[in-house]
């Protein structure tokens, strides 16, 4: 019966994954305590994808409308810096000792990179749903200008951040895990509790399976495809802030670079179709932590990087075959016996 | 019914909408910059795109379709590693190597077909994997960029064509001539009309008696055979082959398609519309190295605002058209 | 009398270092009283052929650029050569079948200062003359010069020194987030093995040293960090004593640049290479040369 | 009508096909036999199989069990592509051809006439325009299928399958958004064609058509034969009886003359009763010239017309759903514009739309997500219908309305046709409209569903709600309307009480509308 749910597939392809890990990695599974927290590939593992969790999560609701947002580097990139500028700092030296300056107060500074965040949102927002542009194209004009913005704000150069409590953004732990692990969560359990306990979800399927008949049917698809946008600008802003407190400076040039085409992959991964409709949030989730997995092995493993790309897209390939219903009826048809055998 | 009747009306519109964008765009270049207008810089549009324009001809036939195809720049580059490296390392005549590589490209193109109609797969994902893979590919090769110095291809990187004072390359003429060929195919054909109908409602161009699955694979067979075409071009182009190639050129590649006045969502648009898109891309371009003056980033914000004033303009007037 | 045009076509944007060398240019262009047509191409070869080739429509007197590659210029340099517009390079140097299609190139040697970082660790590996010193890579893009000439140099010194031994070697894209993240993934791979960490630029062994400490390690002390470039970031990361070494590559081109330039109008002949003048800078000498950084 | 021909040796013979989907047994073992020269038709209520069959035997979906026999060979067409070399050439039911071709290609696509450049264009269009006519369709074939209305769609699908000299013509509902001048053209052409020798599959709910054609009748119950009859052996009560399994002589139903359902008629002279809602003038152009309508509180007025006479657009413009040019609309006397189907329906109109496909069901959704899809967006997004609400609501409607579904969780789209419009029509239900605007509601609802319906949907008139009830099939609207409003030419043709018209008064006002106005 399980084997039916949506949710087996990529499951498995991530267990698979983590099994491959455990015969080749040694240690991989070992964890200990360091500093008062836990400390290991898993934790890495999670604590890396946690931006990637975010930005698929919005991503996923942007595809359940039939959308597409390539824009998330370049929000990623202009809301870490504006937090990062913001809080800023400089290193003075005072008789040969260095002293940490900062500028804004933190919560300023982070509500200043939400709201840009939210600007790109609903900039991407009003060209889809307002003007009617066509996702890929109206996004693309923000992933062009929008790093260009963000690198104008900081000259070009990488923007350091000297201020402590800013790194427990990206970097700090809570009872000994990440918290980056526990803004995801939140962010995931809110995000499921509105589709859950709203009528968001219904609604959103059914701008993406047929937005005629949902207008018909009285739904305000316009507010609705803005808000997804919005959204989906605003998780790659946390992403943003995430990123930038994880390596301690904004770098406009690449944060956050081609993380739009990780963040559909995890969403295709996990099973949520591009066309629209039907999504999975938690499918998103496993979709993100498969590809960074991956590339955590692929790290680990000791591979050159020269074959970094190939094994990456045999996986992906080997990945949506096993979700493909047809590949396994086919499957069966070329080895019938053994099929039978192993069941 | 309104709003598909809008949308029928749209793309023709569109599509003459982008020529005389297009045509305002070079008026005002040639305003603000001496010497803009003359031929030789028009006909460099031409040269410096060419491969651009190949790439767009093939990504207009998967658009079209419904698809999209993501690894048309890492086939380009893959092309570009095996042909230089068939060249250089093991001196195969160059008809044989150019050969070679369009049916590399040709068949990684329809195994992706296949894997998008056999399977059931995405194409967004299905081309994105490709993506990878052919870069991936090219490193395996070799991570060095190799020069490619067989006389043939110097003598073709070398040679102009004189038309109107000015001069274009064996390379632009070639895509011409591809972007002709396509016109007719997609207008003029069964198969090509077969493209717009599964563009259209693939499930009634299937239940119509369409050859839906040959028909998709030959269109990403054809799209990949343009990439590689593009790859020989950009060979020509650079002289080289390297990994590195034609970064992100896949996003042009469907910018341009998409500004020409072509729908993502499949089924309405027209080939010749990548020439006009690729144009403006390239115009924009030419805009800016003739300014001069912009930075890095002034470069990446004047090209998200051009694009921006560009579709927004495009899309009014055509909504203006429609409510005619 | 006109002043004199150049047309210059950056690779990009894409760290620091670009952007100092971009500045740099800028500056000495607009102190000298040249024009600069600067031209920015974001990383792609095909759009530094076509802002040369409208350098060439728009008659420059002389052409710059640092080519993002080494291959692929013969068409478009023929076609300057025929316009008479004389060609220099900065930074990087092309493969052509003609020299003559330039005239001179400026700029740093990568794969010197692969070897520099290599000799200094040498150096460095005789104070602990019995003990197999552990060396972990992080490599620049892949396939991108600076990370081919920076990795070919470095293995070149220490091949002869059975002592250093490099165990891993994965790219980090010459970003922080990147080397952060693969040397995370090193240090729970290889544990306490590793002491050496090598980076091709300062900004992968920033991040580096971030993954480091997280581990609960000391870099500069329990893992040697060396790197290249010499940005302010690593300065201050060496007076705080998390780095050990880097090896300067200088972007300040732009008044060398600017001063080869007119005497090349000038018909004035001048050497067919110029090298920057760049340093090595141990952690030592840091907070001594710390307020001379210019970028 | 044409006698049964000698002809002994059927072209098309089914044996015992089966065939199962995930969790309904769609078709169990049957049987069918097609003869050359006549007309055969499938008839059974909504969700019988009648459609699975024609997939199956068309090679959308590949039998469980049986045999497909043509000519007395074993076929096994595994594509619409191979039935169509087999020489069977199929209408389905929900109308197939591609919206953004024209008009022209749709019919001749997969089959061009060719020129030595290609395709010759010209003389497709002339062929294409030819054979429309043929029917008395006169439209522009270059334009795209889309800029016409459901009913032209259907029968440029019909035109497409007459094109090709096929052995078997399979026609799935195809008269069920037709009015009856289509359909009598149609007819004609069908029996010219079975003249020629064709065996002709035809479905249809209508009994009228069915005995005005039909050779023979195969009726099917619950995914079997209920068993097959000559037409002339089989009275009109007989097959309604064996369609729904009762016992011959019990429940008496059928489209009976509006006569025969007196009983449910209105006694309130329906000018006494309160207006509801007043439109002055309203029109759009290019779409409908500016016309009044008023409904009135527990009143259900018909819109009568022909095709394309404008009745979809005014309940469009009434709905919001496209946005009026001119005129205004009061509702209670207060003055209201609707900029889109949402403010309609928070003033409370509904309307269930004639295109099921593309403008009401959102196929993958379940039954009854789909069915308070409407209900929920009235309600806003955050005050979410308790599931078990939902479910409640649905398993009511799914009860009133004998929709036939696995479970109220089972995707729309794996619905027959006909039970799919009928839980688009509760989705309206749900909502309790002051004004339900129903366009073409009882399109492919079987015999029976359709009196239930329309008694169903006349009791709520009774408790008040008002109806535009908009259909294709004349008889129906002049039965079940208190008044009735004739369109012609995009235009309101007059406007006249219950019993003021007869079918052939309503077409004497279409044709010479002019003595009217
Ligand atoms: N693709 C499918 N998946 C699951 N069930 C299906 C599918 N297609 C049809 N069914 C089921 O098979 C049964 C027969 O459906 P079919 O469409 O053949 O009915 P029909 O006789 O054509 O009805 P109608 O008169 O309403 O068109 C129905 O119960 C329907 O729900
Ligand atoms: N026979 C026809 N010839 C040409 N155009 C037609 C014909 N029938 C309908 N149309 C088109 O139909 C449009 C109006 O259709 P509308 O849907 O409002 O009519 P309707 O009375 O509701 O018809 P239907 O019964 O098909 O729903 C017109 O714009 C016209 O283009
Ligand atoms: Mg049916
Ligand atoms: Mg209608």
């Amino acid at each position: 019966m399980f084997v039916r749910h949506p949710l087996f597939r990529p499951l498995a392809a991530l267990a698979i994954l983590l099994l491959i890990d455990l015969i080749m990695i040694p240690g991989f599974f070992h964890l200990e305590i360091k500093d008062g927290h836990l400390y290991g590939s898993l934790i890495d593992i999670a604590n890396r994808a946690a931006p990637l969790i975010l930005a698929a999560l919005g991503m996923t609701l942007v595809i359940a409308t039939r959308g597409i947002d390539i824009s998330v580097g370049a929000t990623v990139a202009i809301s870490g810096t504006v937090a990062a500028m913001l809080i800023g700092g400089t290193m003075v030296m005072q008789n040969g000792v260095p002293e940490y300056v900062a500028n804004t107060p933190m919560v300023w500074a982070l509500c200043a990179a939400m709201g840009a965040a939210l600007l790109c949102g609903a900039w991407n927002g009003i060209l889809v749903a307002g003007l009617g542009l066509q996702p890929i194209v109206a996004t693309l004009i923000l992933m062009v200008a929008g790093r260009g913005l963000a690198q104008l704000l900081t000259d070009g150069q990488i923007v350091t951040v000297y201020y402590k409590p800013f790194f427990f953004l990206g970097s700090g732990y809570l009872f000994g895990l990440p918290f980056s692990i526990y803004i995801v969560a939140a962010v995931f359990l809110v995000t499921a509790l509105l589709m859950r306990k709203t009528a968001l979800g219904l609604f959103i399927q059914s701008v993406g399976i047929n937005p005629v008949a949902a207008r018909l049917a009285g739904l305000k698809t316009a507010v609705l495809i803005f808000f997804v946008y919005v959204f989906c600008s605003a998780c790659a802003g946390v992403a943003g802030l995430m990123i930038t407190s994880n390596i301690k400076s904004a770098d406009a040039n690449n944060a956050g670079l081609l993380l739009e085409l990780d963040a559909i992959l995890a969403v295709t991964l996990g099973g949520t179709s591009l066309a629209g409709g039907k999504f999975s949030l938690a499918g998103s989730v496993i979709g993100a932590l498969i590809i960074q997995t991956l590339t955590y092995t692929i790290y680990s493993i000791g591979l050159p990087p020269e074959v970094n790309m190939v094994v990456k897209s045999v996986v992906v390939f080997l990945v949506c075959l096993s979700q493909s219903a047809e590949f396994k009826t086919m499957w069966r048809r070329a080895f019938p016996a053994r099929v039978k055998g192993n069941a | 019914m309104t709003n598909t009747r809008s949308l029928t009306s749209s793309p023709y519109f569109t599509s003459l909408v982008t020529v005389a964008l297009l045509l305002v765009l070079l008026g005002a270049g040639g305003w603000a910059y001496p010497g803009f207008l003359s031929e030789q810089v028009l006909f460099n549009l031409l040269i410096d795109n060419a491969f651009l324009l190949v790439i767009a001809v093939g990504m207009s036939f998967v658009i079209i379709s419904g698809g999209i195809d993501l690894s048309v720049g890492s086939v380009l580059a893959l092309t570009t590693m095996i042909s230089a490296w068939l060249l250089q390392t093991w001196h195969w005549p160059p008809l044989v190597v150019i050969a070679i590589s369009l049916a590399i490209g040709a068949g990684f193109g329809a195994a992706m077909g296949a894997l998008i109609h056999y399977f059931k797969l995405q194409p967004f994902i299905v081309t994105l994997a490709g993506m990878f893979l052919a870069r991936g590919l090219c490193y395996l090769i070799s991570i060095n960029s190799i020069t490619i110095d067989d006389p043939t291809f110097v003598a073709v990187s070398q040679a102009q064509l004189p038309v109107l004072g000015g001069f274009i390359s064996p390379g632009a003429l070639i895509a011409l001539i591809t972007l002709a060929v396509a016109i007719y195919v997609a207008h003029c054909t069964p198969f090509g009309r077969a493209i717009y109908a599964v563009g259209g409602n693939e499930q009634s161009a299937l239940m119509m008696g369409l050859r839906v699955g040959r028909t998709k694979v030959l269109i990403y067979a054809f799209s990949g055979f343009c990439a590689a075409l593009a790859g020989v071009l950009f060979s020509f182009y650079m002289l080289s082959g390297y990994g590195l190639h034609a970064q992100g050129t896949e996003l042009d590649a469907i910018a341009a398609v998409v500004i020409g006045g072509t729908l993502l969502s499949g089924g309405y648009g027209y080939v010749a519309g990548a020439l006009s898109g690729v144009l403006v891309l390239g115009a924009i371009q030419t805009l800016i190295a003739f300014d001069g003056t912009l930075s890095s980033w002034w470069t990446k914000i004047v090209i998200g605002g051009l694009l921006f004033i560009f579709c927004v303009v495009q899309r009014l007037m055509a909504i203006g058209a429609a409510k005619k | 009398a006109k002043p004199l045009v150049i047309g210059f076509s950056q690779v990009g944007a894409e760290s620091e270092w670009r952007t100092a060398n971009t500045v740099s240019i800028k500056d000495a262009a607009k102190k000298e009283g040249i024009t600069l047509k600067f031209a920015d191409a974001q990383q792609k070869q095909e759009n530094q052929v076509k802002a040369i080739r409208s350098f060439i429509a728009q008659r420059v007197d002389v052409i710059a650029f640092s080519p993002v590659v080494e291959s692929g210029w013969d068409t478009v340099l023929r076609e300057a050569k025929a316009a008479k517009i004389p060609v220099i390079l900065t930074d990087r140097a092309v493969n052509v079948s003609d020299p003559s299609l330039y005239v001179t190139f400026i700029g740093s040697d990568f794969v010197e200062e692969g070897r520099r970082a290599a000799r200094w660790l040498v150096e460095r590996a005789k104070k602990t003359p019995d003990t197999v010193l552990n060396i972990v890579e992080l490599q620049g893009t892949v396939g991108s010069a600076p990370a081919l000439d920076r990795k070919k140099g470095f293995e070149e010194i220490i091949a002869g020194n059975p002592k250093l031994k490099v165990i891993r070697s994965q790219t980090g894209d010459f970003t922080r987030a990147k080397g952060k993240e693969v040397m995370e993934a090193f240090l729970k791979a290889e544990g306490k093995k590793i002491n050496v960490l090598y980076a091709h630029n300062d900004d992968m062994a920033i991040g580096a040293i971030q993954a480091i400490e997280e581990a609960g390690l000391k870099p500069g002390k329990d893992i040697i960090v060396i790197s290249i470039d010499g940005v302010k970031g690593a300065f201050e990361a060496m007076i705080a004593g998390k780095l050990n070494v880097t090896v300067e590559c200088s972007p300040l081109l732009g008044p060398q640049l600017m001063q080869i330039a007119r005497d090349v109008v000038a018909n004035k002949p001048v050497p067919k290479r110029f090298t920057t003048q760049e340093g090595v800078f141990p952690a030592e000498v840091a907070a001594k040369e710390f307020p001379n950084r210019k970028y | 009508m044409s006698t049964l021909t000698s002809a002994p040796v059927p072209v098309l013979e089914l044996r015992g096909i089966s065939k199962a989907f995930t969790g309904v047994q769609a078709l169990s073992g049957v049987s069918l036999k097609l003869y050359p020269g006549e007309v055969h038709t499938l008839m059974g209520q909504n969700g019988a199989g009648k459609s699975t069959l024609i997939k199956v035997l068309t090679g959308v979906y590949a039998p469980d069990q049986g045999q497909i026999l043509l000519d007395g060979r074993a076929v096994h067409p595994s594509s619409t592509l191979d039935a169509q070399n087999l020489g069977i050439s199929t209408v389905y039911q929900e109308v197939n051809l591609c919206p953004n071709l024209s008009v022209a290609e749709n019919i001749f696509i997969g089959r061009y006439p060719r020129k030595l450049a290609g395709i010759d264009w010209r003389g497709m269009q002339r062929q294409a325009t030819e054979l429309l006519e043929r029917m008395q369709v006169r439209i522009d074939v270059s334009l795209p299928l889309a800029h016409y209305p459901l009913a032209i769609q259907q029968m440029v699908a019909i035109s497409r399958a007459l094109l090709v000299s096929a052995k078997v013509l399979i026609l799935d509902e195809p008269t069920s958004s037709l009015d009856e001048k289509e359909v009598e053209l149609l007819f004609s052409v069908l029996r010219g064609l079975r003249e020629q020798g064709m065996a002709i599959l035809f479905v249809t709910h209508f009994l009228d058509q069915t005995y005005a054609i039909s050779d023979r009748i195969t009726v099917m119950r619950n995914g079997e034969r209920e068993g097959e009859y000559a037409c002339s052996d089989l009275s009109r009560l007989e097959l309604v009886n064996k369609m729904v399994g009762a016992p011959a002589g019990s429940v008496a139903a059928g489209s009976a003359p509006a006569a025969g359902l007196g009983a449910a008629a209105p006694v309130a002279a329906s000018s006494k009763l309160a207006t509801l809602l007043r439109a002055v003038g309203l029109g759009r152009k290019g779409a409908l010239m500016p016309m009044d309508i008023e409904l009135r509180q527990g009143e259900m007025l018909g819109l009568a017309g022909l095709l394309g006479s404008g009745r979809t657009e005014a309940a469009r413009l009434l709905f919001g759903a496209d946005k009026a040019d001119s005129g205004a609309i009061t509702i209670d006397d207060k003055e209201r514009s609707f900029a889109s189907p949402r403010d309609a329906i928070a003033a409370g109109i509904g309307f269930c739309s004639e295109d099921r496909k593309h403008e009401g069901a959102i196929l993958e959704l379940s039954v009854r997500e789909n069915l308070i899809l409407a209900l929920q967006a009235r309600a806003g997004i955050m005050r979410a219908i308790p599931l078990k609400r939902q479910q409640q609501l649905a398993e009511e409607y799914v009860k009133a309305l004998g929709i036939k579904t696995a479970s109220i969780e089972t995707p729309i789209g794996s619905l027959s046709g006909g039970n799919q419009q009928k839980v688009l029509l509760a989705r309206w239900l749900v909502t309790e409209p002051r004004l339900l605007i129903l366009d073409e509601p009882t399109r492919g609802i079987d015999v029976r569903a359709k009196q239930e319906i329309m008694d169903y949907v006349s009791a709520l008139c009774r408790k008040g709600m008002s109806i535009l009830f908009i259909s294709s099939e004349l008889p129906e609207v002049l039965r079940v309307s208190d008044r009735i409003v004739v369109m012609r030419d995009r235009k309101a043709g007059g406007e006249y009480p219950r019993g003021a018209l007869d079918e052939t008064s309503v077409l004497h006002v279409i044709a010479a509308g002019a003595d009217h106005e």
